[in-house]
């Protein structure tokens, strides 16, 4: 099978699945379909051809532009393969969850299928022009997303999001450049390699001076926007809030990923000495993160907004595991690198099942909205357990799953983050705590609102989900329970990768 | 300075004054013909033969009757009322005095650096109409052409400016 | 108390062991199978409910059995099997269970209160139409709980505790539709989540401090000598070992779930649920598990303690213990709900499981901790029953002799009650509470638990005659006519009536065959048990204590209680006091305005930081472009641009001046190039001239 | 005296003859005709520098009196041209009467 | 006849001037048609498209035999003595550099008659203008000699005014006099400089190659460099003389517009290139002194492109017309050009190189679509009328075909601009980082203006009420029509080609300039 150029092919699947959607009018989903289903096979093939030592595998390399040092340089290990499933299942959620697109389904589903590639070329690409070009692209059909099918107030809201996301892009491309014109080189892997030996701070300091430390800002920059830390995320709440759920589904599922993942790949690896300089505010930023995030979604009365800021508050779990890497250890410490594995393992593990778990609560308010008309006020429902209790079930698996609750998904990875973090940086980590008991009190309150209490009048005769929905849905809540009751599915792969990208960082 | 040098300078010179000073225009066209022929002999003089002969055909032969013709299509040999000078003659004729005076000393100051009037012998170069149609033909063939398109362009000008202009036109 | 605890260093798994893992698995699975069913399979439902955890109790029971055959050769069995569940790095996180003489204790308890309680709710819930979805959610629990008892990881306890704290959420909130109970469960959860994060956090310290969770995993657990050493070197926080800091952090994580000062706020709302639940989640087992927990990990809460003394975790345990002890007691005096009397007196109980725990041992508060189980199971299923009989009244002042209409019921409910008070020598909660009076008289830091154990003592007498007295005796004061229950319901009540009699023999002073059992020591009948120093003043002392308690209440409220209009005897002779304590002492009212106002406070500081903070700095940094481009444009058009205009109409206006040199007649400009000329030529001769 | 310097005096005389013409006379004819005088004048400077030059083989003078012979009769004609066009629209060869080009 | 042409590769390239030349002379010799009738207009705009076409064969043809095993080696074309007392030569020949800029002509020559079709008054004349413009481009591009560059250069100018002046909307007389003053301004300019450095070489040849090695003394290229960069700047919108641009792109017609952004500035940016650089490398050098970090012509020039491209993206932002911001992004972006110019190595003068085409290419775009599409149909460009009319909707085409073109045009990954920006950026990187900083703002505003744009112009948040879509309903927008779509998408697939694969042109780019930049000539 080495023939196969899979990881190509995989970013040209949905290309192509774009193409013929956009000219298939009605037929649209289903092609969309079909093509996300494709690319799910396809991702999980990907998955089960990672090599075992967590070194990058299925590497394809051909000249593209030697001047500049681009180069066509594919390739994935466990993180970028995890990301790969996540993009897919996410997608083909997403998909799913539209099946009220009226206006346009053919564009729509097009949009849907572009971004899917944009997401599974940036999450494969090893080179960095490579990687900004998916970057970039996975931002036009999500404006377009949010700006064509969004809410009343979608016009701003895909504004602010574009805007933000493209000046943050820009400080990460100038910074990068810098670290171009230094090295001459634009390849994660070799770059990575240059920086684990820290030539790569000589170098820059010898043809641009000591501007490290502003060039780890400006990638950190534009990596902060994309996840989001606070104080960049304001583009959130609208953007999330604006679009049709099915596309917040894919900006929480799999954009927010992006990030995440781009401080994963470029940031630590190149920057790892530099943002040990500045660990202390960042993880201060990273526990704001965590605990305003949280707080702020206490105060929402959007379901949407909710959501979105509960998504702001579980990145941060992200965020703290990464930034707590940075926290310096003594020299080849076995216990500070298990914490530091288990963190990474966490974030990791993190990110895939928030992916999964916020997807799944847009989901069901999509559902919310479909079967009320539209309403997703926190207070516009009540008793829904009554007429739909199915419903009220599986949303509430989902909810738990968000609020941390062990033998779901979401546990693992925030305890993996909380046992690697609390060594490194007990204060950040305790202060954190706050984080998961506020989002619990979120989370209750929403289940207190929306399915507990006297059924209101607009809810009686609320339907509960019928069975197509259950068959969508029955996978994802089964695969909350597996990954949340046997981790290692996940972590095998994912293990060997953390290991060998801790023995190529230098902090 | 010979007698036919003085001579014809008296020709000329009175050719020309009476060009400029006679009331009737008609008669100033005359008069201006004596001075044309005044000059082509002066030409013919000097050993310049062909310009001399050319002096005599374009501008006794056409200029003057041109002259003529104009003056005859305008009306212009009536004495108009107000006098045949402008208002502002005395200082035209003081400008002219000036340059006069300017020019004659710069004549007479450059004579002084002259070689004297016996140590030029001036012998007669001789020059035929071949040799002239040579130095058109060669070097000057530049010049020659384009003061062959600007002959007709002023040719097309004179007629498209003297042609009446279409009825309705305007 | 023991220094160091024999027990066998390895044992391998006997086959009940292998298989220990069934035992909440199958509640857990068949819970599952009953979400499936639809709701008119009641009967499948419930079926399968009791089938599963009769199969869990029999387990259980052979289990018990191994320890006790092991015990029997002298050997104390702790059986572990452990298994990697994340390999993260090089390291691992393990899970495991484990079989030893406290797991299986606590299995036979839970398994078979719950069991009672599976049967008697068939009853009690009979007309509910969520009753499959009762049974899914019971069956959830049982299994849950079972697996708290037998996880030898901290990190699977933690998950089982957590799903614990789940379907209790489930449980209390069950009937949703109201709102009071929909935000009761909110409010359990809630707070049992603050203290679930320290034990979080203590749980992740252990970690990175030992490496591993497991309790015991042949000398590498964390519960075992190597890890505990290395614990006890690490300085903590406040003067406190790791070991001690870590503790305290699990205990809070136990203290939120067996309600004990300042998080017991939720236990009495957690009257909301169906009584059966009350029953068993928030009276017998899961509010017990929060001792449970602090017995299971006692090894780090004593370490370092020096031979009879204490150490800084248990002594803060202790005192949380007492404190609370009598504080419920206190506020249960004045509740008039019948279910909300037994829930603070829960409250009260767990602090002297704690106090026994912080002063005497493990022995000590898991024996008060089992005797409870029953006794108080037994109480609240028969202020079910009493409940039921007066068709879902709960208010004592709407009650009154119904010891005539519900004769079974009266009389399985005094037997409860006694037991409750410690009324002595026959009931089980006199050998129990003694164990810990007498633990608290030896207590070498502060004798000043134990006479709020004492008072406690005499309160919980009062108001459980005050209770009884106001329901059985008297005459009737509700509606309509009460009726005894079923056998359903009945039956259960009888058989942990007898419980709670008979268990007091398991562990008086002269068979103390439970803490032997416990601490894997022989043990034998001797009288001289009762001849220590000081044990046989002290139960004389306990029991003047009772007596006083129920003759107190007796003479206040025995046989003329007042109507529910009248207000109550000692709210007549001291209604300060007692508005005090009926509003519970405004400890709810108290975090009202402190940490719930803050929780808002802070939630209204956030969302305010994001739409005019940060919002505003993004706007404000959009609204500078704006002004900035509209600025530039300004410059194009009257600078930039402006200034090719302007030079080209200076341009143009030069030209005009020229213009006007322009006469339009021919002979002045001639004049004028004539005499330039002249001027010219002048000056070049001039010029020129020698 | 040297012969060329009575033929620079006649031809500045006729020059500033011609020149005196054009600025007084008040008919367009006539200014054309100072004119006309005033190219002879310079006409023949060319030709006696020519003949008295140093190279009167090289014929530029000669040369030079030619291709001014050719202008002058271009400007004559458009000259007139002009005139008898402007009195067709005004009546008039009367030059203070015509100043209506200023600008 | 074909003797006179040096048997190499390339040298069919001349005949792209000479076809054009030709055609407008045709055209302009066309019986005139009489509006209405359709099939008189119909010949003139085949011809136009057929020269146009032939023209693009043509360059293609140049490009391709340019490259290969000794690609973008400068060829002799033609090397006529013209005047041979001068040392004039009637000397055409092709570098990379050049072959990548024809390459650009051809397409936009191409893609200009296109978006013309529906010109109807005066159709004959107007395409005889676009030719002559057209050849006189292909001139420049393809001239090794000053003087001839500067003939072409000039030819160049005068069409441009008519077009203009005749065929132009809003205060085209203005509009065109500015440009014409600006043009020859600038060209006053860089003939003083140019004739100086003639005199001052006293080499006797007017070539470039023979001037660059003539060895000009370094105090005369000091003061003879901003005269020439500054003449040949104010062409390339070189800010502040940049105001011609926008007022000259709105008033021209779109077809003039495509031209006038897409290659007409590139002359100025190539005469800033291949003349001021070519010849005066030294005046580059720095001054001995500095003043507030500027010490130099280098940093000077910069120092204005820079603040071109904020300023002009920043004014772009500002504006309430369509056209206008398109105007003035191409002043933001052909300060990337002049910034690419100055960095004085390798990549940022090939990313100039690149971005000359790219923005050739995207600009051309951005005016068919504002000036022709949308305009055409909705007769208004006011951003604030468009708002209300639903284009997304209405004219898709037109809308999604502006996605693109905006994402081109602010540098968006997958397209020619980002390769080029990137390739600027990082020479401005290795010259002066922060001049890479202040640009990457003009990026970020870039993104700003040209979403604003869009999303005012076909995107807008306007629900349509019951009354508009009736409207709408009865009078529907014309369908767009073929030359139209060939002309989108002809453009839109070069931007992206060459932002996928950019290597197709760097090949031919970067020895041309490594050359250039290491003397002069070669």
């Amino acid at each position: 099978m080495s023939g196969i150029p899979v990881l190509t092919l995989l970013t040209v699947v949905p290309l192509v699945g774009a193409a013929i959607a956009l000219w298939s009018g009605k037929h649209a989903r289903t092609v969309a379909l079909i093509t996300t289903l494709g690319s799910l096979a396809l991702a999980l093939f990907v998955w089960t051809q990672l090599p075992a030592n967590g070194s990058i595998g299925l590497v394809e390399r051909a000249s593209w532009v030697p001047s500049l040092g681009i180069e066509y340089h594919l390739g994935v290990d466990g993180l970028g393969a995890l990301m790969v499933v996540l993009s897919a299942i996410v997608t083909l959620m997403s998909v799913d969850a539209a099946h009220r697109v009226h206006h346009q389904p053919g564009l729509y589903f097009g949009l849907v299928l572009v971004l899917e590639s944009g997401l599974f070329g940036s999450f494969t690409a090893l080179n960095f022009f490579h990687w900004f070009l998916f970057w970039e692209l996975s931002l036009i059909p999500a404006f377009f997303l949010i700006k064509l099918w969004g809410g009343t107030r979608r016009g701003p809201a895909a504004t602010q999001f574009f805007v933000y996301t493209m000046a943050g892009s820009v400080a990460l491309l100038v910074a990068f450049l810098a670290v171009f014109v230094a090295t001459g080189s634009m390849d994660f892997p070799h770059l990575t390699l240059l920086a684990s030996t820290g030539e790569l701070e000589q170098m820059v300091t010898a043809h641009l001076g000591p501007v490290t430390l502003w060039l780890a800002i400006g990638v950190l920059a534009g990596f902060a926007v994309k996840v989001p830390m606070v104080p960049f995320h304001t583009w959130l709440p609208a953007a999330y809030a604006e679009a049709p759920s099915p596309v917040t589904m894919l900006l929480t599922g799999a954009m927010s990923k992006m990030g995440v993942y781009g401080l994963l790949r470029i940031a630590i690896p190149l920057f790892g000495a530099q943002i040990a300089e500045m660990r202390t505010p960042l993880l201060v930023l990273a526990v704001a993160t965590v605990v305003m995030g949280a707080w702020a979604a206490a105060q929402q009365k959007d379901l949407k907004r909710v959501f979105a800021y509960s998504s702001v508050n579980h990145l941060g779990y992200c965020l703290l595991g990464i930034f707590a890497l940075a926290v310096p250890v003594a020299v080849g410490d076995a216990g500070a690198l298990a914490n530091q594995a288990a963190a990474l393992n966490g974030v990791i593990l993190q990110m895939f099942n928030h992916g999964l778990t916020a997807a799944t609560l847009f989901w069901f308010v999509a559902m919310l909205q479909t079967r009320t008309g539209g309403h997703r006020g926190i207070d516009d429902f009540g008793g829904l357990r009554k007429p739909a209790p199915v419903l009220a079930g599986l949303m509430g698996i989902a909810l738990f799953s968000s609020l941390g609750l062990p033998g779901l998904n979401q546990f693992v990875g925030e305890f993996l983050i909380f046992r690697g973090v609390f060594p490194l940086a007990w204060v950040a980590a305790t202060v954190s705590v706050l984080g998961l008991l506020v989002t619990a009190a979120v989370m209750l309150t929403v289940i207190q609102k929306v399915f507990n209490g006297p059924v209101p009048e607009h809810c009686v005769g609320f339907p509960d989900l019928h069975h197509g929905e259950r068959m969508a849905l029955a996978p994802v809540i089964c695969l909350m329970f597996l990954v949340g009751l046997l981790p290692q599915l996940i972590v095998d792969t994912v293990n060997p990768t953390v290991q060998n990208l801790l023995a190529h960082w230098r902090f | 300075m010979s007698v036919v040098f003085y001579l014809l300078a008296a020709l000329t010179v009175a050719g020309g004054l009476a060009a400029v000073m006679l009331k009737n225009t008609v008669h100033c066209a005359l008069a201006l013909t004596v001075a044309f022929a005044g000059l082509a002999l002066f030409f013919l003089d000097l050993d310049a033969q062909f310009a001399g002969f050319a002096q005599i055909l374009v501008y006794i032969g056409a200029v003057a009757i041109l002259v003529v013709f104009a003056i005859l299509l305008t009306k212009g040999s009536e004495t108009p009322k107000e006098g045949v000078y402008s208002r502002n003659w005395l200082a035209g004729l003081a400008i002219a005095a000036g340059v006069f005076a300017v020019l004659g000393w710069a004549v007479l100051q450059s004579a002084r650096v002259l070689p004297g009037p016996e140590g030029t012998p001036t012998a007669t170069p001789v020059v035929t109409v071949l040799d002239i149609g040579h130095a058109l033909m060669g070097r000057y063939v530049l010049p020659l052409e384009i003061v062959a398109l600007l002959l007709t362009a002023a040719l097309i000008g004179a007629v498209i400016v003297a042609m009446h202009e279409k009825e309705g036109a305007k | 108390m023991q220094e160091t605890i024999s027990f066998a260093p390895h044992l391998a798994a006997s086959p009940i062991t292998g298989i220990l893992w069934l035992i909440p698995t199958v509640p857990i699975v068949a819970s599952g199978v009953i979400a499936l069913l639809k709701q008119p399979k009641r009967k499948t439902a419930a079926t399968l409910a009791i089938a599963s955890l009769s199969f869990s109790l029999l387990l259980s029971l052979v289990a018990f059995a191994h320890v006790v055959a092991g015990w029997a050769h002298g050997v104390a069995v702790r059986e572990t099997v452990n298994f990697t569940w994340i390999q993260v790095g090089t390291a691992s996180v393990d899970l495991g269970w484990v079989l030893d003489p406290l797991a299986a204790v606590m299995l036979v308890m839970v398994a078979f209160v719950g069991l009672l309680i599976f049967i008697y709710s068939t009853g009690y819930m009979e007309h509910d139409e969520n009753f499959t979805r009762f049974f899914c959610f019971m069956s959830l629990f049982a299994g849950a709980m079972l697996g708290v008892v037998i996880a030898n990881s901290l990190l699977l306890l933690f998950i089982f505790w957590e799903l614990v704290g789940l379907t209790s959420y489930l449980l209390i909130g069950f009937w949703y539709q109201k709102p009071a109970a929909a935000a009761a469960a909110k409010k359990a959860f809630l707070t049992t989540k603050v203290g679930d994060v320290f034990f979080l956090l203590g749980m992740v310290w252990l970690f990175a401090q030992t490496g591993t969770l497991l309790f015991y995993n042949n000398g590498a657990g964390s519960l075992e000598f190597g890890a505990l050493k290395g614990l006890l070197a690490q300085p903590g926080a406040w003067g406190l070992t790791a070991a001690g800091a870590i503790g305290l952090l699990i205990f809070a994580g136990a203290a939120g779930k067996s309600g004990q000062f300042p998080l017991h706020v939720w236990l009495p709302d957690a009257m909301e649920g169906p009584t059966p639940v009350s029953a068993l989640i928030h009276a017998a087992t899961m509010v017990a598990a929060g001792v449970y927990l602090i017995a299971r990990v006692y090894p780090l809460m004593q370490a370092g303690a020096l031979a009879g003394g204490t150490t800084a975790a248990l002594t803060v345990v202790t005192w949380v213990g007492a404190f609370t002890a009598v504080f419920a007691a206190l506020i249960a005096v004045a509740q008039n709900d019948i279910k909300r009397i037994l829930a603070y007196s829960t409250v009260s109980q767990l602090g002297y499981m704690m106090a026994g725990l912080g002063m005497g041992g493990v022995a000590v508060g898991m024996f008060h901790l089992i005797t409870h189980g029953f006794f108080k199971a037994l109480l609240f299923l028969g202020a079910g029953s009493v409940i039921h009989g007066c068709h879902e009244e709960q208010d004592i002042r709407r009650m009154g002799g119904l010891r005539a209409d519900m004769p079974l019921t009266f009389f399985t409910y005094a037997i409860g009650m006694l037991a409750l008070c410690g009324f002595p020598l026959l009931f089980s909660g006199f050998w129990s509470k003694d164990g810990i009076l007498e633990a608290a008289k030896h207590w070498t830091v502060a004798k000043t638990p134990f006479y709020l154990l004492v008072f406690g003592a005499l309160l919980t007498a009062f108001y459980m005659t005050r209770q009884v007295g106001y329901v059985f005796f008297g005459y009737w004061r509700g509606k309509k006519p009460a009726h005894e229950s079923p056998a359903v319901i009945t039956v259960p009540l009888a058989i942990l009536a007898f419980f709670a009699m008979a268990l007091g023999l398991i562990g008086t002073p002269a068979w103390p065959w439970f803490r032997a059992f416990l601490d894997g020591r022989a043990v034998g009948f001797d009288w001289h048990g009762f001849a220590e120093p000081g044990l046989l003043g002290l139960m004389a002392t306990s029991t003047v204590v009772v007596f006083l308690g129920l003759g107190l209440g007796w003479r206040l409220y025995g046989g003329q209680a007042p109507t529910p209009e009248e207000p109550d005897v000692l709210e007549k002779a001291a209604p300060v006091a007692w508005g005090w304590l009926r509003d519970r002492l405004y400890v709810d009212e108290l975090y009202g305005v402190t940490v719930i106002a803050f929780y808002w406070w802070w939630a209204r500081v956030a969302d305010w930081l994001d739409r005019r903070v940060w919002g505003g700095v993004v706007a404000g940094v959009a609204w500078a472009f704006r002004g900035w481009a509209q600025l530039n444009q300004f410059l194009d058009n009257n600078v930039v641009d402006g200034s090719f205009d302007k030079g080209c109409d200076e341009l143009a206006s030069g030209g005009g001046l020229l213009a006007a040199v322009q006469t339009g007649r021919v002979q002045t400009y001639l004049r004028i190039l004539a005499l330039s000329v002249v001027a010219l030529a002048a000056i070049l001769i001039w010029s020129s001239l020698p | 005296m040297n012969p060329l310097t009575g033929y620079l005096l006649v031809a500045a005389l006729l020059f500033s003859i011609g020149l005196a013409g054009a600025l007084t006379r008040r008919n367009a004819i006539l200014v054309l005709i100072g004119i006309e005088l005033m190219l002879n004048a310079a006409n023949l400077n060319l030709i006696a520098f020519w003949r008295y030059g140093p190279h009167p083989e090289a014929l530029t003078g000669m040369m030079f009196a030619i291709f001014s012979i050719a202008v002058a009769a271009a400007e004559a004609a458009v000259g007139l041209g002009l005139v008898i066009s402007i009195h067709r629209h005004a009546h008039t060869t009367d030059l203070d009467a015509m100043n209506r080009m200023r600008g | 006849m074909f003797s006179i042409f040096h048997p190499n590769s390339g040298s069919l390239l001349a005949f792209t001037i000479y076809l054009s030349f030709a055609g407008a002379l045709v055209l302009a010799l066309l019986p005139k048609g009489r509006p209405g009738r359709h099939g008189d207009q119909a010949l003139a705009r085949w011809l136009a498209l057929a020269v146009a076409v032939a023209g693009l064969a043509l360059a293609l043809q140049g490009f391709v035999a340019g490259m290969g095993p000794n690609h973008a080696a400068r060829v002799t074309i033609v090397d006529l003595p013209w005047v041979p007392s001068m040392g004039i030569h009637y000397l055409l020949a092709a570098d990379g550099i050049s072959r990548v800029l024809v390459l650009l002509t051809g397409l936009a020559a191409v893609a200009g008659v296109l978006f013309s079709w529906n010109i109807e008054l005066r159709t004959n004349e107007f395409f005889a203008f676009f030719l002559a413009l057209i050849g006189g481009v292909y001139g420049v591009f393809l001239s090794f000699d000053v003087f001839l560059l500067f003939v072409f250069y000039e030819v160049a100018i005068v069409p441009k005014y008519f077009l203009i002046a005749i065929w132009g909307s809003t205060r085209r007389e203005y509009a065109a006099m500015k440009l014409a003053l600006y043009s020859f301004v600038g060209s006053a300019m860089v003939l003083i400089g140019v004739l100086a450095a003639y005199a001052t070489a006293g080499s006797h040849s007017t070539g470039l190659i023979a001037l660059a090695h003539a060895g000009l003394p370094v105090s005369f290229q000091m003061w003879a460099f901003p005269l020439v960069f500054v003449g040949f700047g104010i062409l390339a919108g070189l800010w502040p003389f940049h105001t011609w641009a926008p007022t000259g792109h709105v008033a021209a017609p779109t077809a003039a517009s495509m031209l006038l952004a897409g290659v007409v500035m590139k002359l100025g940016a190539y005469g800033c290139l291949r003349v001021a650089i070519g010849l005066f490398p030294r005046g580059l050098d720095p001054w001995g002194f500095s003043f507030i970090g500027v010490g130099s012509w280098r940093d000077v020039f910069a120092v204005l492109a820079v603040v071109g491209i904020v300023y002009g993206a920043l004014v772009a932002l500002a504006q309430t017309d369509f056209k206008f911001v398109i105007g003035y992004s191409s002043v933001s972006h052909m300060g990337f050009v002049l910034l690419g110019l100055v960095t004085l190595n390798q990549i940022g003068v090939t990313g100039a190189v690149l971005q000359m085409f790219s923005h050739g290419i995207i600009a051309g775009l951005l005016f068919a679509i504002v000036g022709r599409i949308v305009y055409d149909r909705t007769h208004t460009r006011q951003l604030a009328q468009l708002e209300t009319m639903h284009l997304s909707r209405r004219l898709p085409f037109a809308a999604w075909a502006f996605v693109i073109a905006g994402m081109a045009s602010m540098g968006l990954p997958g397209f020619s601009g980002f390769v080029a920006e990137l390739q600027v950026l990082v020479g401005a990187w290795i010259a002066k980082p922060w001049w890479t900083v202040v640009a990457g703002v003009g990026i970020v505003v870039g993104v700003a203006y040209t979403w604003r744009a869009m999303q005012k112009a076909f995107f807008s948040d306007v629900r349509p009420s019951a009354h508009d879509l009736e409207h709408e309903q009865e009078q529907p927008f014309a369908t767009i029509t073929w030359p139209e779509v060939t002309g989108t998408v002809l453009l839109a697939w070069v931007s992206l080609a060459v932002g996928l694969y950019p290597k197709i042109l760097l090949d031919a780019i970067e020895p041309a300039v490594k050359t250039l930049l290491l003397g002069g000539g070669q």
